[in-house]
C-alpha cells in the first residue's frame, strides 16, 4: 500500500469512451494481487475532489528512458469515461502528474487449481479478471464470458485470447458475438461444465443475475463489487454493502474498500444488496 | 533579501508545539474525527507520531450501524456524507483498538457521542480509567442521526445540561465539538464553556443535500447529510473567530482544511489547533503536508513559536 | 434508442412557464439580486426578455453607500461579498431605472430592505403605485450591514412583525428572502408566511470569513461577509427542501446555481422558480444557458410541462 | 461589448514570470481602445470561479489559417502569474478553448495632440499604456517612464521603442537603466517639460507618488487602476473606489469597472484611496 505522485506513461482511447492508461508504479508486479484496485487522485487541483477508483487491468514494466537506468513497473487501467472526473482523465498525457493511492482491498482467491474456472465480466467488469486469468491459466482452464451493450463495450478480446483464455462474448444489440445478455452463456457454459466455479465482475444487475444462477446451482461465486468510495482504506465507511449476517437489529456492514471489493457470495446479504454503483455525478 | 530569508533568517527549527486544555501536542495538527478510522487505517501512509494527536471516529456505548447506503457523494469542492455514525462501540474499541494506539506517543483523544444524556456519561465514565486516553471530545453535533445528539447541540440549554452531567464523571480534558447549524454558535460555545468544557472544537459538518435530477432521488439514502471539504472553510474559519472572541477556553479549528495556508487561518484567527478531515481521503499524506507547511511557514516569517501567530488577526 | 429519443419522444418545446405568487414567468430562471445591477448592465450580453423575471439589486429609503473595500474575494468554489447593499435609494431607481425596465416584458421585481421596521414599510409604500414594478422581493437576511435585517430573518417574530407591517402597504406579489445562518429555517419560513407573505424566496448568502495570511489581516474590509456561489448549493438544496415541506406558498430557489443540472435540483425539491446570482459574474450568458437547459432536459426526459417536474423528489 | 467563446493564439514567457498571450477576438479592432480591459475566464471547470480583468495591450490582425478565410482578429494581454489564474494561465496553449468578456470600462482621453505627453508605467502597469501610446504618437510628441523592481518587470520596450515613443527605464535595484524609482524619473521630466500631462499605471503606491508631483504643479494627470472585480459590468460593486466627492456622511463610491478603470486624477479622493491591488490569493 503506497501513496505516490507519479506520472502517466501513456492514455489511449481503446474504444469509444474506453481508455487504457499506464501509470509508473514501482514495485506494484510484487504488490498488485487480482482484484486490487488503485485510488487514482485525477489533478491536485479542485475538481475533483475525491480521488476515483479503479481496478488494476495489469501491471509490468517498461524499457527505462537511458540505458543505465532501472526498468519502469508500471500499471494499467482502463476507464470508461462516465462523469467529471474520467471527463478530465480523457484529457491527460505522457508526463502529466498524477496521485496514485495503492494497491487497495482484497482481491480475488485463485481457488483450487483443478478445478475449471469461468469468469464473467459485464463491459468495464473485465478490468479486474484480466490479472486474474493471467495467474489462473498456467494451472487451470479458464473461460471469459464478455458481455456488454454493443460491440464498443466488448474491449481487451486480443490480450485475454493471447493469455489461453478461451473467450465467447455476447452483446445485447448483437453487433458483436452472440446476441443477448452474458447471463445466458453463463448458464449454457455451467450446464456443460458445472464444477466450474465463477468471477464476476460488471454492473450490478449482471451480478445479481450470476449470483441467482450460481446460487441455485452451487456454484462457488466471487463477486467484485463497486460502491461510491471516499477514502479506499476503510477509514470513512461510505463504501460499505450488507453482509450475509445483516438484521435490521443486527445490522451487518462490510467496507467494499477493505474487506472487499471482492466478496465471496456467501459473504453478502444478496436479497438486500443496494445498487451501490449509481454514479454521484453533477459534482463538477 | 530573499538569501538573508534563506540563510540568516531561517530558524533552524520554530517550535510548533501548542497546549490544549492540559493536553501537549508536538504541533497544533491532528485528525478530525471520523475521517481517520481508528488511527490504523492511516497508518501505513503516515507516522502516526508526527501528528500532535490522534482523533477516534465517533465512538458510542453500543456498537451503531450506520446508515444505508449510498452513504457519501462528491459536491463542487465538496463532500456529503450521512455515515450515521457507524462504529464498533466503547468496549470493542477499549479492547481492539486503544493497544494499536498505546504504540504511539501522540495523545489519543476519544470522540463519542450519545443517543441520550445517559449514554453520553455512561461512555464518558467507561473511558475514565481507560489508560492510553488522553482526551475525550465530546460530539454534541451529528447532523446524520436523529437521537445523535442534533438536539444537544442546537439548544444551548440541552447542551449545557449534558456537558454538566458529563463534566461530573471525567477528569480527562473535555472538548466538546458543536454544530454550526445554529443561528448564533456563540451562544452554545458560551453553554458548553459554563459547563466546564476545557476546549471547544468546530466545526462538524453543514447540513446539506445533493439530487439526481435523473432518478429524482437524493444521492443519499439518508437524504440529508454533512457538507464537508474545502467549500465550507470561509463558514468554519467565520464561526472559529466568532467562538474565539466569545469564549475563554481554548478553540481547535476544523472546516475544510487541507493545506498549510488553510491551517493558518484558523491559527491566525486564535484556534490553538486544527483537525483536517476530508482532506485526509484525497491524500492520506496531508497532515504530514500541513505540519512540514506549517514549520516552513514560520521560518520564512521569523516566528520561533507558533504560539505566537495564535490570535494575531488584525481588524 | 437515442434516435427515438432524437425526433419521435422529443418535444418541440415544453412548456418552461410557471406562476408565483400570481406573478407569471416564462421560465423559472431569474436573477438573484445584487447579482445583476438594476438590470441594464446585464442588456448588452443577454437578451433581457428570455428571463422569466428580473430581480434588482436590494434598495433602500435613502441611497446607501455601502461598505469600505475590499468588498469581494474569491474562496473555493465560491466568493465572499460584503458590498453593504450600495444602492442608488428607491426614488432614484424609480426615476432613473423603471424607465429602462419597462422596456421589457419580464417582470421586474424589486428587491428591497430597510435599516428599521418603519424604513421598511416606507420603501413598499412608495412602491406600491408605480407601474412597471410586478413584485417585491423583501430581504430580511443581509448579512452584511448590523441593521440591515439581520435582526428580522434570524428571530421568527421579528420577521412575522415586519412582514405583517409591510403587508398591510402592499398589494403587489410579496415574495420575503430569508436567510439561511439560522437554526431551523422552517420556522422563520413559518412565520412569514402567517405574516402574508405571498412566496418565500432563499437562500441569501451564508456567512463566511477569510484571512491573509501574510498581512493577518481579514480578506474583506468588513471581516465578515456572505459566501455564495457553486460551493454552497448543497446547503441551499437542503434549505429549500425543508421550507417546501414546512410552507404552503411558493419558494424559489436561490444558491450556487451555475447550470441547468442545478437549477433542476431545486425545481425537484419543490422550487416553483430559482435565481442565478454569482453566475451571472462567471458568465453574463449563463441564464440564458440555464433555460435552454431546461428545455432541453425536459425534452430528453418527455415533459411536456415544467410543473410536472416540480416537487417530484422521491425520498 | 462582447461574451465570446474563442480560442488562444499563442501564449508565450516573455520575461521570467511575464507571459503574452494572443486571443482571437473578432471586432476589438475597432472596438478596443486604449486603457480599456477584458474579463477573462481561464478554464470552464472551477477553479477559479471569477473571470480575472487583464489591459488590452494591444490588438491586430493574423493571417488567415488557409486562404479564402478571413483575417483573425486578436488582442494580446500581458500577465504576471502571482495567483491561482495567472499559474493556470501560463500552462494554456494555442487552441485552448478560453473566454473573453470586453472591451470593458474607460479607457484614456487622448487629451490635446499639441501637448507633450508623459507616460508611466510600473511593470505590468505599462501594459494599458500600449495602445494609449500607439494612439497618440501621430500628433503629439511621446515620453514613456518605465519603472521596475529589477530589470526582469522591464518589458516591451522594444515595442515601445517602434512607435516612436523615447523611452526611459528605471529600476530600484539598478540592473537596467537608471537606480531608483521611476517617480524621480518623472519629476525630472516634468522639470524639463513642465507642459506636459501625465497618463500612469502601476502599483498603488507608484500611482500615489505620481498624484503627488502631479498635484503640486498642477499637471493633468490620468490613472489607471487595479480593483478587485467579480462582474466586470458594473454590476456587483465590488470594485470600487472613493471618489473626490466622498465624505463618511455623504459617500461617495466609483466603479473601476465601469467607471474607471482610468480616472482622471481629479476624480478621485486621493487621500482615502487605499490600496486595492491586494491581492485575494489563496483561492484554489
Ligand atoms: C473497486 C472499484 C473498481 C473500479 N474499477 C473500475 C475500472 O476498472 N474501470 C472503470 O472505468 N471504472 C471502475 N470503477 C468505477 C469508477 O470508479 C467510476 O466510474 C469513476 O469513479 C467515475 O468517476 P467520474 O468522476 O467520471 O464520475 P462522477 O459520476 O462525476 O463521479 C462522482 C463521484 O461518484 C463516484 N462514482 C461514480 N461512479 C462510480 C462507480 N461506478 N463506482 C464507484 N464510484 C463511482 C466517483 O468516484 C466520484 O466520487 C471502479 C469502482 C470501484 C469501486
Ligand atoms: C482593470 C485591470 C487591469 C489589469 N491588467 C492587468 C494586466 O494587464 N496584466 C496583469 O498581469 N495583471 C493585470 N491586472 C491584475 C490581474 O487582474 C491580477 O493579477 C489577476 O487577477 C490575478 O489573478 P490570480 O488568480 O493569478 O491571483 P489570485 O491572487 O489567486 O486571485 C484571487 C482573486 O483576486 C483577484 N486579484 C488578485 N490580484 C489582483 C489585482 N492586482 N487586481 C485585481 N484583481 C486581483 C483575482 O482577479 C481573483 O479574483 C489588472 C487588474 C485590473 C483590475
Ligand atoms: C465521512 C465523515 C465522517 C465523520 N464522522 C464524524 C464523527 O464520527 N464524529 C464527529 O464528531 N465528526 C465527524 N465528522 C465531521 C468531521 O470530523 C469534521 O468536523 C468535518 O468533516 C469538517 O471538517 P473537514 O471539512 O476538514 O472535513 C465526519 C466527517 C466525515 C466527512
Ligand atoms: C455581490 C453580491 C451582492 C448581493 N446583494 C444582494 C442584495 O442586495 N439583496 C439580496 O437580497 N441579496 C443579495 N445577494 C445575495 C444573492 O441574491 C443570492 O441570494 C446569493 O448570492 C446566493 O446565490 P448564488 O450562490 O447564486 O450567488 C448578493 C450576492 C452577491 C454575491
Ligand atoms: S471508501 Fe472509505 S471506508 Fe471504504
Ligand atoms: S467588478 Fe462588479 S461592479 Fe465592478
Amino acid at each position: 500500500m503506497k501513496n505516490y505522485k507519479t506520472i502517466i506513461l501513456s492514455n489511449q482511447e481503446i474504444s469509444p469512451g474506453y481508455y487504457r492508461m499506464r501509470i509508473l508504479a514501482p514495485e506494484y508486479n510484487k504488490l498488485a494481487k487480482p482484484g486490487q484496485f488503485v485510488m487514482f487522485r485525477v489533478q491536485r487541483s479542485l475538481p475533483p475532489l475525491l480521488r476515483r477508483p479503479f481496478g488494476i487491468f495489469c501491471t509490468g514494466y517498461a524499457a527505462p528512458d537511458c540505458d543505465g537506468m532501472p526498468e519502469k513497473e508500471f500499471i494499467e487501467i482502463i476507464y470508461k469515461v462516465v462523469g467529471s472526473g474520467t471527463e478530465i482523465m480523457q484529457e491527460l498525457h505522457q508526463g502529466d502528474r498524477v496521485e496514485l493511492l495503492g494497491p487497495l482491498g482484497r482481491g480475488f482467491d485463485l481457488g483450487d487449481p483443478e478445478e475449471e474456472k469461468i469468469l464473467v465480466g459485464g463491459g468495464i467488469g473485465l478490468v479486474p479478471l484480466y490479472m486474474l486469468a493471467e495467474r489462473m491459466v498456467a494451472n487451470s482452464k479458464v473461460r471469459l464470458l464478455m458481455g456488454g451493450r454493443t460491440r464498443d463495450d466488448i474491449i481487451t478480446v486480443t490480450e485475454f485470447e493471447r493469455l489461453g483464455v478461451e473467450t465467447y462474448v455476447s452483446t445485447e444489440d448483437g453487433s458483436l458475438g452472440e446476441e443477448g445478455l452474458v447471463t445466458q452463456v453463463l448458464e449454457r457454459k455451467l450446464a456443460k461444465y458445472p464444477k466450474a466455479s465463477v468471477y464476476a465482475c460488471g454492473p450490478m444487475p449482471m451480478i445479481d443475475a450470476v449470483q441467482k444462477i450460481c446460487a441455485t446451482r452451487n456454484t462457488p461465486l466471487q463477486v467484485s463489487l463497486e460502491a461510491l468510495m471516499a477514502c479506499g482504506v476503510g477509514a470513512c465507511l461510505g463504501c460499505v454493502v450488507k453482509g450475509a449476517g445483516h438484521t435490521d437489529e443486527n445490522p451487518q456492514y462490510l467496507c467494499t474498500c477493505k474487506q472487499g471489493p471482492v466478496f465471496l457470495a456467501e459473504q453478502l446479504d444478496w436479497s438486500r444488496l443496494e445498487k451501490q454503483q449509481g454514479n454521484c455525478g453533477g459534482c463538477s | 533579501m530573499s538569501e538573508l530569508r534563506g540563510t540568516a533568517v531561517k530558524l533552524a527549527h520554530p517550535k510548533l508545539a501548542v497546549e490544549v486544555a492540559g493536553l501537549k501536542f508536538k504541533n497544533p495538527v491532528m485528525p478530525a474525527s471520523g475521517t481517520f478510522g481508528y488511527g490504523e487505517e492511516y497508518a501505513p501512509y503516515l507516522d502516526l507520531n508526527k501528528l500532535g494527536a490522534i482523533v477516534t471516529k465517533g465512538l458510542s456505548l453500543n456498537p451503531k450501524a450506520g446508515n444505508a447506503t449510498p452513504r457519501i457523494c462528491e459536491t463542487v469542492s465538496g463532500m456529503l456524507n450521512a455515515i450515521g455514525l457507524q462504529n464498533i462501540g466503547i468496549d470493542a474499541f477499549i479492547e481492539h483498538k486503544i493497544p494499536f494506539l498505546a504504540q504511539y506517543n501522540s495523545p489519543v483523544i476519544v470522540n463519542f457521542f450519545g443517543n441520550t444524556l445517559e449514554e453520553y456519561v455512561e461512555v464518558a465514565t467507561r473511558l475514565e480509567d481507560v489508560p492510553g486516553v488522553a482526551g475525550l471530545e465530546m460530539n454534541i453535533s451529528c447532523p446524520n442521526v436523529k437521537h445523535g445528539g442534533i438536539v444537544f447541540g442546537t439548544e444551548a440549554s440541552a447542551a449545557h445540561e449534558v456537558v454538566s452531567q458529563v463534566r461530573k464523571k471525567t477528569q480527562k480534558p473535555l472538548i466538546v465539538k458543536l454544530t454550526p447549524n445554529v443561528t448564533d454558535i456563540r451562544v452554545t460555545a458560551k453553554a458548553v464553556e459554563d459547563a466546564g468544557a476545557d476546549a471547544i472544537s468546530l466545526i462538524n459538518t453543514l447540513t446539506g443535500m445533493a439530487v439526481d435530477v435523473k432518478t429524482r432521488k437524493p444521492r443519499l439514502a439518508n437524504t440529508i447529510g454533512g457538507l464537508s471539504g474545502p467549500a465550507i472553510r470561509p463558514i468554519a474559519v467565520r464561526l472559529v473567530h466568532q467562538v474565539v472572541q466569545a469564549v475563554e477556553v481554548p478553540v481547535i479549528g476544523i472546516g475544510g482544511i487541507s493545506r498549510a495556508i488553510d491551517a493558518l487561518e484558523f491559527l491566525i484567527v486564535g484556534a490553538k489547533a486544527v483537525q483536517v478531515g476530508t482532506a485526509n481521503f484525497v491524500d492520506p499524506n496531508v497532515m504530514e503536508t500541513i505540519i512540514d507547511g506549517l514549520e516552513e511557514f514560520c521560518q520564512n516569517e521569523g516566528i520561533e513559536d507558533i504560539n505566537e501567530l495564535i490570535g494575531t488577526l488584525e481588524v
